[in-house]
């Protein structure tokens, strides 16, 4: 958390506010697919807060979750006694997922790369591997085929690097027109949140910039955070401070999550 | 008709040394009775297929029961790493597993398309993925009406499938509710099948279109109260998050993971004896 | 979210001259109601589209709306032919019926992979079967792994598709119960749909994974009261049986037809007003 | 029913002997794919009486299908109210009978060849026809996926014909292996079931043959009902009379599905 110290002064955590504006990024009625850990926070919080009709899907099954705590895995039964139906896995990335009907795509990652990429396969070479990741999951499909991608992760040079060693799911690859030319029907990742700041796409490159900078962190800060010569916007905003409704609603829901499972909501 | 029978003598008559075997549960009813059962009885050189390898096929792959995985996602779900996948995979311990290695989207498909007896599954995927690029399996075809280019991967085609469920009748019809995954499909694409269950009941009482597997889609139901532990049962048991982070550190290194299969796993006579042994040691760390 | 509007207006806003157009419910909850509506509003040149073709659209076709037919068993249910289908296939009454023939297996994943937004369906099919012979949209594509031959036919995707329901809450989620056929994947399939209901309730009551299509995914939910009739609506209707039957006689000649869609449909304002001069005249023929 | 004189001195109908002898070739424990009308009448009959453990899976969704009186149509609600399970219409195709677990297909017909063949789509030229039968419904899937298929049908000229205009269903194609060499998974129509005998396919060449007469038929109406030069089988047997506790029970069933109904189930 490098800019724990700044950021705890103005009374919530690094980690507060990247989840805080990852969730202000979710409209109401936004139909969300939802990955486990950072993402489910951030999307609930959204639901409990200023996007009460949000609709939640977990590729477990549930539609329309609306867990009371935040799930510890994927298939929480908290997530399916508060859907509003639960289906088998492979409906929901056929008829729901490939059919077309998910906003947005809410992602978590290892590493990301200029372009947006995403790796959680492998370090190293694949057949060789330094360190074995847990994989795809459902992440190469909900970033081809959700009509835009929210990725939210912690900003450092291990996790934001210049050339991925493996490229689990498409962001805009080689950038520019590449992700249209292969023929990948959505967006792609309109966002990725971090701890220090807001990172958009070049619109016509389609280069990771810097576009908002949370408050009390410094440029240089993100930059040495980022593994290649990050690119900062001329206009660059500072992202605005969590509300405090929103801050009670988060740290509220983590304080139910810990009593229930003893532990606040993981990856996987 | 399925047979009800004990887990024990379904494990030997059902799942053989170099089957292609199928675990199946989506964080939810993941059969670890029945992974238990597998180690026990020490099959070899298994392929195993899952979606989502978790803690049962870290043990299995640990104690070397596996020549090679087909998953999507190997994880220790809202904990972190497999120690013992990961080994296995980085340094060949106990033996070199081999890895096919594909999205959710296509594993799912695939265990579709196994249910269905097509060859191969159809789907948009892996678009823009390195993945293709490492695994043969996933290929291309055309459609002969657009002309696009649509993902094929071949069919998931278990020998041997086995979940676990809630319930199911004295003639071994089996029901399953909640989180369902893709057990339906695993149970009707592979040859064989096994089901555990919470409890076996006069009445089913199954809503209508409930998730209901035959008798006779089904070779062996087997009684195993609580056998999805540490996973859950919904109506029946809750997750127990304390194991999946006490497995991590058990896991890390492979003294501490072969005394603790050997004192939880191959010393205990079935799942509830584990559950026993269990209970102890968890008292003495506690 | 669905838009919860009374039928006329769905109709009117939502099906145009010229969709593509599918009315599903197999043999349970056909939307007798929707498909007179259309009739009343004079939709024309539709290409309708339906596993089982019968009574509502033995009169749609009669009354003029259809260009087209994609279907794959056309019959009065229990009774014998649909006549007014006969007429524009064999006499081209009131016109030509262009007909686009399947088989139930081929029309079933045509609709799945409509609702999987794939361009194609992927079967074991047709085989040694002539419909190949007369419908090039039945096609065989080669597995990349096997080299097997497999049928393949394109994806139905709807304009438009009704259907009736058992109920939906104030928010438009709609719940079906009992023989579901095709319609959650023909609701998917398609651009828009429109979904008439028994009742509008509070809370669902749903069983856990029951067919439930979300509001979001539905354009619009209309409130009539046994809609499906003749059909019927499992726990709120029987299937009227004597109508099946009165049907056959009337619709054997073309003025008996315009006669009885002129008196029953064409001049009553709704489904309530036909199902009043329909009681009026059946007690007349009783 | 040509022989309905005949027969019914032996104090049961054409059509009743019919129903009981294609009610006779289902063994219990079989899961057995149902067609509307004929065949479903023998299934139940079958079902309440013999083979109480039949499995019947009808193409709406019902699988264990044990309705009180005989369906209507093929999606009655007594299908649904006491199956063991009801699915959706595409997963009755996809997994139980693509799936390769139906046992035997039960189907009717409007007509069929000398190799048992099934028409059920058009008299006439395909562009201008005759007359416009309902078409294929679930039977060219059934005809070549089911393990093996009986068909029921009344014996007449115009059903039975040398040559089909349209062949909807595949029996044994041109006879001899061609089914097998057109990649046809199930062994194909082992028995038609008429009211006047039951025909059996050659086991080479593949050929209708008559192998069970009904009692009180001859085999020149046979012949006369058939449009083909008729082979008869040299052992030819008599079909077993219908036992009196099969009969009572078809007449039992088909008087409460009159009751309910106000008539005998139909085709559709």
């Amino acid at each position: 958390m490098p800019a724990g110290t700044n950021a705890e002064t103005l009374d919530f955590t690094a980690t507060e506010i990247m989840t805080v504006a990852a969730s202000r990024l979710l409209k109401d009625g936004t139909v969300c697919f939802v990955g486990i850990g950072l993402p489910s926070t951030a999307a609930n919080l959204a639901r409990l807060t200023h996007a009460p009709d949000v609709v939640l899907i977990y590729e477990s099954g549930p539609i329309g979750a609306k867990p009371t705590v935040l799930p510890l895995s994927i298939g929480d039964g908290d997530l399916a006694l508060t859907a509003d139906t639960v289906v088998g896995t492979p409906e929901i990335f056929r008829y729901w997922l490939q059919g077309g009907r998910i906003d947005v795509g809410f992602l978590g990652a290892a590493q990301v790369d200029r372009f947006a990429n995403i790796n959680t396969t492998i370090i190293g070479p694949y057949d060789a591997p330094k360190v074995r990741l847990p994989g795809a999951g459902g992440a190469p499909e909900i970033a081809s085929q959700a009509k835009e991608v929210f990725i939210v992760l912690k900003q450092s040079p291990k996790a934001f690097v210049a050339k991925l060693p493996f490229v689990t799911s498409a962001g805009y690859l080689d950038g520019g027109d590449a992700r249209a030319r292969a023929g990948i029907p959505g967006a792609g990742p309109t966002a990725v949140i971090t701890d220090l700041g807001i990172l958009t796409p070049d619109p016509v490159t389609k280069e990771l910039t810097l576009t908002s900078i949370h408050p009390g962190v410094t440029v240089e800060q993100v930059k040495a955070a980022t593994g290649w010569d990050l690119k900062i916007a001329p206009d660059l905003k500072t992202t605005e401070i969590p509300d405090a409704g929103a801050l009670a609603a988060l740290r509220d829901l983590q304080a139910r999550t810990a009593a229930a499972h003893g532990q606040v909501g993981g990856e996987g | 008709m399925a047979k009800i029978t004990p887990l024990r003598e379904a494990v030997a008559s059902l799942v053989h040394d170099g089957d292609t075997v199928a675990l199946e549960g989506f964080t939810h009813l993941i059969p670890h009775a029945a992974g238990h059962e597998i180690i026990r009885q020490g099959r070899r050189e298994l392929t195993l297929v899952r979606m989502t390898p978790d803690l049962i096929y870290d043990q299995m792959i640990g104690m070397g029961c596996a020549a090679k995985l087909i998953f999507s996602w190997g994880g220790n779900p809202g904990v972190g790493s497999l120690h013992r996948f990961r080994d296995a995979v980085e340094q060949g311990w106990p033996q070199r597993l081999a890895v096919e290695e594909h999205s959710h989207a296509g594993m799912a498909n695939a265990y579709v398309a196994g249910a269905s007896n097509l060859p191969f599954a159809l789907l948009r995927g892996y678009t823009g993925s390195d993945l293709p690029k490492v695994n043969p399996n996933i290929r291309f075809v055309e459609c002969p009406f657009t002309g696009e280019k649509l993902a094929a991967i071949p069919s998931v085609l278990p020998d041997v499938t086995v979940i676990h469920a809630q319930k199911a009748d004295r003639r071994g019809n089996v029901l399953i509710w909640g989180i369902l995954g893709v057990q339906k499909e695993a149970v009707l694409a592979a040859k064989r099948s096994i089901v555990t269950v919470e409890e076996i009941v006069d009445d089913l009482e199954a809503p209508p279109n409930a998730c209901v597997l035959p008798t006779w889609a089904v070779s062996a139901v087997c009684p195993v109260p609580g056998g999805a532990y540490p996973s859950y049962a919904q109506g029946y048991s809750e997750r127990d998050n304390r194991f999946y982070k006490a497995w991590d550190p058990i896991a890390r290194s492979r003294e501490t993971f072969l005394a603790w299969m050997q004192r939880h796993v191959l010393d205990t006579d079935d799942f509830a004896g584990f559950r026993r042994v269990l209970a102890e040691s968890m008292k003495e760390t506690a």
